[in-house]
């Protein structure tokens, strides 16, 4: 049995995937660009139609391929441009966040946020949160095919 | 694997998963290649050279690890299984306490005579030792001080095989036989409308396929990894949908098809091409395992290949 | 084996500056597919999108990335020169390496690093794109304008007269809405009813505009193009054909006690009323809390005096559902409530009112004919206080932080008025800036100091007391440091303005963006201030911020224009990226159709061919006009077999392996 | 270390941790100031004096002792800069400047004068027990 | 239950020879006379395979999907955590309801032949139940038994003696005596160790799993038409685990697939060949959603909306849900 072991060769460089909502944090995604906010730079951003689109088996390939932390961000609830989009990607979330805690996994390395188009400010301090946390917890050895870590 | 401190449980009889993994394990990879440029590297799995020893294997198990040999000894030899079983001694233990599954000696196998490279019985709390073969002799030589002469072994011995030879005719499965003229019938069989009835509640799981000590078929696959692709090989089963999913597409469509191949190889095409030998070794994992109780027992004599004896 | 060409731009030094263009064209010419990388100063310019058109041409390039700024941006403009050049459009994929790299990371180092793994995501990406093509739906050639104030009046008008049918739901019992308060309108100070009533009844008698009054949006679905609004007409218990508008019912009506909305609270209306003079539909509206009749089932004189018989108290409510091609939001503006600021005492002292009250006290058919005189003692006063910025430009949480930019006009506007009328009274304004910009404003401020002789003194007022018969204003006065108490007959405060209350109900309905003050958020706020981004809806007035109605005006035509363009086509091209059903794996348990926002999923019986096997299965059939590609359907599937064209589970699988 | 009057200014600001820069000189916190008649320096521009770096003229003026504490200008600052913690901050420097404290605790008379306006008391102690 | 099998003959004879089903979904002698197998019965000779004891715990309901694809009626016996079942794949349209004649027989708790053979018992011939009581004939001798120490773990949890969908029933309902049971009490129990001691315990479970697909394809909530491990398009495929996490992979993502249809009828963890006790991950999703979205029993009727096909405009947001249980 494969004893999943962290290998601490160079400084950990955490790795973080981020969904984004086409219509709402993707747009705050950019006016956090037009303002300027820096945020850290091992956030990746993936453009999704909606939150409801974010498959659970894409965090978990996230995971398994060496990702140590996954956000979701989405529309407020009651703004989602698809209307009901949010609401169904939240129910999703909570159940697999509840599972992945209940497997062992570190709960917080898996977030869901909600920012809207306006909200460029609080995209980067989200962003800059949840990197601190992911930084806190360290190297994600739990979740990881150990064949595909670089 | 036994590691320092763990118990040893002798008194199952029949293990959950069959022993085959020790020679063919679930998932192995064979080789990585890597492309730089135009150039390619290639980088061979080096062979498994550590030596071991299986102590506690069943009759059953030892004469499924000879019908394995038939498969991945025979040209072209498959080196991992080769490497593996030549670096293994197999210790054999007789059965004392056969289960109500077990019909090993429908397949001419004495659960109570292991042929493996040493022979072992627990009587009470005392093991009887036999060495069998060259390996078997260096073993038993190497940790000679751990044996006494033991006087009158081979009656205690003989007294317990008796004991499980009338435990077994007891057994609801003791007249089950296979007359091998009736499976040499390979077209007969074939057209069988048995088939219908008896694969119709099949799931297609493939739990028989991975728990049955004589089955060997493996699937290949490259798993791409960052910038090398590693070829790796994993257990399949026949009972799944896509088993023989080719280029041309799927000959085995139906589960009826596939239902019937497993039986099939099990019972007809195995001993065609291997000298009679029935690819069973009556181990019964299969009658506990299914999860809809389907076995090869039901299947024979369904398809009426069973003489009475 | 793909040809990908990528194109890495530098945005002048916006991208440029942290992140090294050219090692990311370079680095991403060793992976597999890319046939052509290249890095040009501005790919949005003719000179890059040429550079593009002719790297196809020449390469035979199949597949096209763009690592430039957000593709909410250009997406548009790269397809379309991909398309020129023979390319399907849907085979240019965006990384966004501007608003996401460059601008958020200082690090040239780490935000070089970045853009690659961008540029390879992208690329990863791309080669599972699908040539789609964008499919049609007709639209309706018909506009639903929410709200009839000036701002849904002049877009109404403006699209009828280009020969559209128009319809205009008004919440109040009258369009007219804010402007028809007003007494006189700066800078021009002509009368707001003379410029307004010809335009309400322009509308109303235009045969493209129909009205709905005292109607509200119960219910609005569909999409652009194709929107289905259910408009809920409250019932007015008078019927509108027989009613003449006398106005006798109104007369005889016993009970007077609830307040007249259209005068601020001013004074009291009876329970049957109509809101004012010039009102359209000039007919009376039965306030259901305060009539007798509904309450305690006696009374009824309104209908024994009307000579039309035209009161019919078993009125109900009507549904009515009409389908649009375009609906422009103009709900307008509410003054905020003054119960936060204690300081004016705006609760306690009846001489401190809010300056859409002092309108009514100005206006000839407001509560005292036009005469200037105090709420406390009816007198005439000799002293009146105007105070800017109350609750605008206020970070706290009590007030709004933006500054409502009509204020300062219409104090002037309302000091020269005072001095006009009654040269003995002195008005004084406290102010913080005086914003009057643009064409004759600040023209028209200055002459409110310079010929009318207001006194304009810089300080916020910090509180209002009452002493004896008159009030006292506490204020410093900034520019001398001194602190003042000004004895005064009337203060008059120019409160903040917000967006109508339901504006935040509707934007949920209609799936529009709106910002945390409840101000509907513009599609681009320099490039696009009347659309939302939600396609077919657009913006009209102070609903999209605060402006003053020459602004509302010019906006309410603009937003006309925007929908005449989007109602003068047949066809629509719709969204390409929609979902679309695998028949092979699809076990019709239609998981999908019940979380379809749009109802766009149905199931039918169709004979399927699985690896040979004939058999006929009940399968989920996506509707591609009505699917607006939100994704839900296939993460419900269980088997996969519902996917998303454009955004596919291979695609974003595949960037979350390039990325990781 | 003798600081220059911009770094003292600068210094209080960042003791003061009041964002002063927020202030748009409105001057509604000297309107409401109930002690502002009697200030030489109204608290608006006691703000603007310390954003532009002066400080000197602030810590010789009479609003120091003045200010009662009662925190009407920071409740009722439309940009939620803190007026009164300004004035408190430049007040501490000045108390800490050993010497120039306007009385001495004992210099106070054994019984209270009975005119003593009761707030004063109260603000006196505030200044004192510091 | 002896004479429920008779009933159950005679019912099915009755059926057959008026012809008004093709066929008849019942259990079948196996060679032992505790390994019945699901069986499918076209005439009525074929009856007297019929059989109904203590070791027919097998789920019929999952059958009745390729016949009702041939338009042929069926009978099917249920027992009452069956019907559950059947009223799940009803909902998701795998069984059409007016093709399925649906006969609701009493269980009075079936029994886990391992149970039996962990008391020490070995080459069993044979067991007759009378009462509470089982008598064992093994090839050592014969032994008493308890019914209740030997139940399935699934009769532990057993939702009661109520059908939630039946044309007609045979026999009085019976209770299953066992010992008082809190189905949650294992997953409590679990969420209460720290993520370490978590995280062991599922890798050390899972890390079993040899991906013979057994509780998949016994599942009657798992019934797609090609699952997503089979396709070769989708990029989960996949046929052994090559690590552990491929292994948690394989297993959450089949609970997520049944969260909020599972009726937790425990067959899973029963044909699991390596005993991993799978029940307990449908368990804490049942178990979450029962807490964040109000109690849901799957299947207990054939068209309430599906927990996570649906939702609520003020639900618990995600990371609030799991605060407080670290």
């Amino acid at each position: 049995m494969l004893a999943a072991q962290s290998t601490p060769d160079k400084e950990f460089e955490q790795l973080i995937v981020a969904f984004c909502c086409n219509w709402c944090s993707y747009a705050g995604a950019d006016l956090a660009g037009t303002a300027r906010r820096s945020y850290p730079a091992n956030i990746k951003i993936i453009r999704v139609p909606c939150s409801c689109r974010v498959n659970p088996t894409f965090i978990l390939r996230a995971f398994l391929r060496g990702a140590d932390g996954v956000i979701i961000a989405g529309c407020h609830p009651g703004d989602c441009h698809y209307t009901s989009g949010n609401y169904f990607a939240r129910r999703r979330m909570t159940l697999l966040m509840s599972m992945l805690s209940f497997l062992g996994v570190d709960k917080a390395r898996l977030r869901v946020e909600w920012v809207s188009a306006a909200e460029g400010n609080k995209f980067a301090e989200v962003m800059t949160s949840f990197a601190e946390t992911i930084k806190a917890l360290g190297e994600n050895v739990k979740l990881r095919d150990l064949r595909c870590k670089k | 694997m036994w590691q320092e401190g763990t118990a040893v449980d002798l008194k199952t009889t029949i293990t959950a998963k069959s022993l085959k993994n020790i020679f063919f394990p679930q998932i192995e990879n064979l080789l990585a290649f890597e492309r730089q440029g135009q150039k390619l590297s290639l980088e061979q799995k080096q062979l498994p050279a550590e030596k071991t020893i299986a102590f506690g294997v069943r009759a059953c198990d030892i004469a499924s690890f000879n019908l394995l040999d038939k498969v991945f000894l025979k040209q072209p030899v498959d080196h991992f299984y080769q490497a593996r079983r030549e670096n293994c001694t197999l210790i054999g233990l007789a059965c004392s306490e056969p289960e109500e599954t077990c019909f090993c000696r429908t397949f001419g196998i004495e659960p109570a005579s292991p042929t493996a490279d040493a022979a072992a019985w627990l009587v009470g709390d005392d093991l009887f030792w036999q060495p069998k073969t060259t390996k078997g002799e260096e073993l038993t030589a190497a940790i000679k001080d751990l044996f006494t002469e033991a006087e009158g072994g081979d009656k205690i011995v003989a007294e317990q095989q008796a004991q499980v030879q009338a435990l077994l005719d007891k057994m609801p499965l003791a007249g089950f036989a296979l007359s091998d003229e009736e499976c040499s019938k390979q077209a007969e069989i074939f057209e069988s409308e048995v088939w219908e009835e008896l694969s119709k509640t099949c799931l297609g799981c493939g739990t028989c396929t991975y728990v049955c000590p004589t089955c060997h078929c493996y699937d290949i696959r490259d798993y791409e990894v960052n910038d090398k692709v590693e070829r790796y090989r994993c257990w399949d089963s026949c009972m799944f949908s896509d088993f023989t999913n080719m280029a041309g597409g799927n000959p085995r469509t139906t589960r009826l098809a596939r239902f019937r191949q497993r039986y099939m190889h099990k019972l007809v095409y195995f001993p065609a091409n291997n000298e009679g030998a029935y690819a069973c070794v009556g181990c019964g994992r299969r009658l506990q395992k299914c999860p809809v109780s389907l076995n090869i027992v039901k299947v024979a004599k369904a398809l009426g290949v069973t003489k009475n004896v | 084996m793909q040809k990908i060409g990528v194109f890495v731009c530098w945005c002048g030094s916006n991208i440029a500056a942290t992140v090294d263009v050219a090692r990311v064209a370079e680095s991403v010419k060793s992976i597999p597919g890319v046939a052509f990388a290249a890095d040009y100063r501005y790919m949005c310019s003719e000179g890059g999108q040429e550079l593009m058109q002719k790297a196809i041409k020449d390469y035979g390039l199949s597949r096209v990335v763009v690592c430039s700024c957000s593709p909410r941006m250009h997406e548009a403009t790269f397809r379309k020169a991909a398309q020129a050049a023979g390319l399907n459009p849907y085979l240019v994929e965006i990384a966004n390496i501007r608003e996401h790299c460059s601008w958020v990371h200082k690090d040239k180092e780490v935000a070089t690093a970045k853009a690659i793994a961008l540029a390879k995501a992208a690329i990863a990406k791309v080669k599972l794109n699908t040539p789609l093509v964008s499919g049609e739906s007709a639209v309706v050639k018909r506009a639903l304008v929410i709200g009839g104030g000036i701002a849904g009046l002049q877009t109404a008008l403006d699209i009828a007269e280009a020969g559209y049918k128009v319809d205009i739901v008004e919440k109040t019992p009258s369009i007219g809405g804010k402007m028809s308060q007003l007494d006189k309108t700066f800078p021009t100070l002509d009368c707001s009813a003379c410029i307004l009533t010809p335009k309400m009844v322009e509308a109303a008698t235009h045969e493209n505009i129909t009205i709905y009054t005292y109607s509200e949006i119960e219910k609005v679905s569909g999409y652009v193009g194709q929107f289905e609004a259910v408009i809920r007409k409250k019932a007015r218990s008078v019927s509108v054909d027989r009613c003449s508008g006398c106005g006798i019912c109104s007369e005889k009506c016993p009970s007077k006690k609830a307040k007249s909305e259209f005068d601020q609270g001013l004074r009291n209306r009876s329970a049957i009323y109509i809101p004012f003079a010039q009102a359209i539909p000039n007919v009376p509206v039965i306030d259901r809390e305060n009539c007798l009749k509904f309450q305690t089932g006696k009374c009824g004189i309104c209908a024994k005096v009307c000579p039309a018989g035209a009161i019919e108290y078993e009125q109900e409510d009507e549904l009515v559902t009409q389908k649009y091609g375009a609906i422009v939001l103009a709900t307008g503006f509410e003054p905020i409530d003054m119960a936060k600021f204690g300081e004016f005492n705006y609760e306690y002292c009846p001489d401190v009112i809010t300056s859409l009250e002092f309108e009514r006290l100005t206006n000839a058919a407001g509560p005292t004919q036009g005469h200037l005189v105090r709420l406390s003692d009816g007198k005439k006063p000799k002293s009146i206080v105007f105070v800017s910025c109350v609750g605008s430009r206020d970070t706290t949480e009590r007030g709004k932080t933006y500054c409502s930019k009509i204020c300062c006009m219409y104090n002037a506007k309302h000091a020269m008025l005072v001095k006009e009328k009654y040269p003995d009274i002195d008005v004084q304004v406290f102010y913080i800036d005086v914003r009057t910009p643009g064409k004759s404003f600040d023209e028209f401020y200055r002459r409110a100091v310079e010929e009318y002789g207001v006194q304009y003194t810089k300080g916020m007022v910090g509180k209002i007391t009452e002493e004896g018969d008159h009030l006292l204003v506490h204020a410093s006065d900034v520019a001398s440091g001194a602190q003042l108490s000004v004895p005064a007959d009337m203060v008059v405060l120019a409160t903040a303005i917000k967006p109508a209350a339901d504006a935040r109900k509707l934007a949920t309905m209609l799936t529009a963006s709106i910002d945390t003050n409840d101000f509907f958020t513009e599609a681009h706020p320099k490039l696009r201030p009347v659309e939302s981004p939600t396609a077919g809806i657009f913006l009209s007035g102070v609903c999209q911020g605060p402006k003053d109605i020459p602004e509302t005006v010019a906006q309410a035509g603009a937003a006309a224009v925007k929908v005449l363009g989007l109602l003068s086509k047949d066809k629509l091209l719709t969204n390409p990226c929609v979902a679309t059903c695998n028949e092979q794996t699809c076990s019709g348990c239609l998981a999908c159709e019940k979380v379809c926002p749009y109802g766009a999923i149905s199931a039918e019986y169709k004979l399927v061919n699985v690896k040979g096997l004939k058999e006929r299965r009940l399968i989920a059939q996506v509707n591609e006009a009505l699917c607006q590609g939100c994704g839900a359907c296939t993460v419900a599937c269980p088997s996969g077999a519902m996917d998303l064209k454009g955004f596919s589970n291979k695609q974003i699988m595949a960037e979350v392996d390039a990325i990781c | 270390m003798h600081l220059t009057e911009k770094e003292e200014a600068a210094e209080i600001l960042r003791i003061s941790g009041v964002k002063a820069d927020n202030c748009m000189q409105c001057g509604k916190c000297s309107a409401a100031c109930p002690a502002g008649a009697k200030m030489d320096i109204l608290p608006h521009r006691f703000v603007w004096e310390l954003m532009n770096g002066r400080v000197n003229n602030l810590a010789a003026s009479n609003t120091l002792w003045q200010c009662l504490s009662c925190f009407t200008c920071s409740a009722r600052c439309p940009r939620g800069v803190d007026p009164a913690k300004l004035i408190e901050a430049v007040r501490l420097s000045v108390i800490r400047k050993q010497g120039e404290n306007r009385l001495n605790v004992d210099e106070l008379p054994a019984e209270i004068d009975e005119m003593m306006p009761q707030q004063a008391l109260v603000s006196a102690l505030r200044k004192y027990n510091k | 239950m002896q004479k429920i099998e008779q009933l159950i003959k005679e019912k099915a004879r009755d059926l057959l020879a008026a012809g008004q089903v093709t066929s008849v979904i019942a259990w079948q002698k196996g060679e032992m006379f505790y390994d019945n197998a699901p069986g499918y019965f076209d005439n009525t000779e074929e009856l007297d395979a019929l059989v109904y004891n203590a070791f027919c715990a097998a789920n019929l309901s999952k059958y009745l999907i390729a016949n009702t694809k041939k338009d042929e009626k069926t009978a099917v016996f249920l027992k009452p955590c069956d019907t559950y079942s059947l009223n799940q794949l009803i909902k998701d349209r795998r069984v059409q309801r007016e093709q399925v004649l649906v006969i609701g027989i009493p269980c009075a708790g079936m029994v886990d032949i391992n149970k039996v053979k962990a008391q020490g018992l070995k080459g069993i011939i044979g067991i007759t139940e009378d009462g509470d009581n089982l008598t064992v004939e093994t090839a050592y001798g014969t032994k008493q038994v308890a019914r209740a120490e030997v139940l399935l773990n699934k009769c532990l949890a057993c939702k009661g003696s109520a059908y939630a969908v039946s044309d007609e029933t045979i026999g009085e309902p019976m209770a299953v005596k066992h010992a008082p049971y809190d189905r949650f009490a294992v997953v409590k129990e679990l969420e209460s160790l720290s993520p370490q001691e978590r995280f062991a315990f599922w890798q050390e479970e899972l890390s079993k799993c040899i991906r013979c697909n057994a509780c998949r394809d016994i599942c009657p909530a798992c019934s797609c038409e090609q699952c997503l491990f089979d396709n070769p398009e989708s990029p989960l495929a996949g046929k052994a685990n090559n690590n552990s996490a491929e292994e948690q992979l394989f297993h959450i993502i089949r609970a997520y697939h049944v969260a909020g249809r599972c009726t937790d009828c425990g067959e899973c963890s029963r044909v699991c060949p390596q005993g991993i006790r799978l029940d307990l991950l449908n368990r804490k999703f049942i178990k979450d959603i029962n807490e964040f979205y109000g109690d849901y029993q799957a299947g207990a009727d054939a068209d309430t909306n599906a927990p996570l096909l649906s939702f609520d405009v003020d639900d618990v947001e995600p990371g609030a849900a799991t605060k407080g249980r670290e």
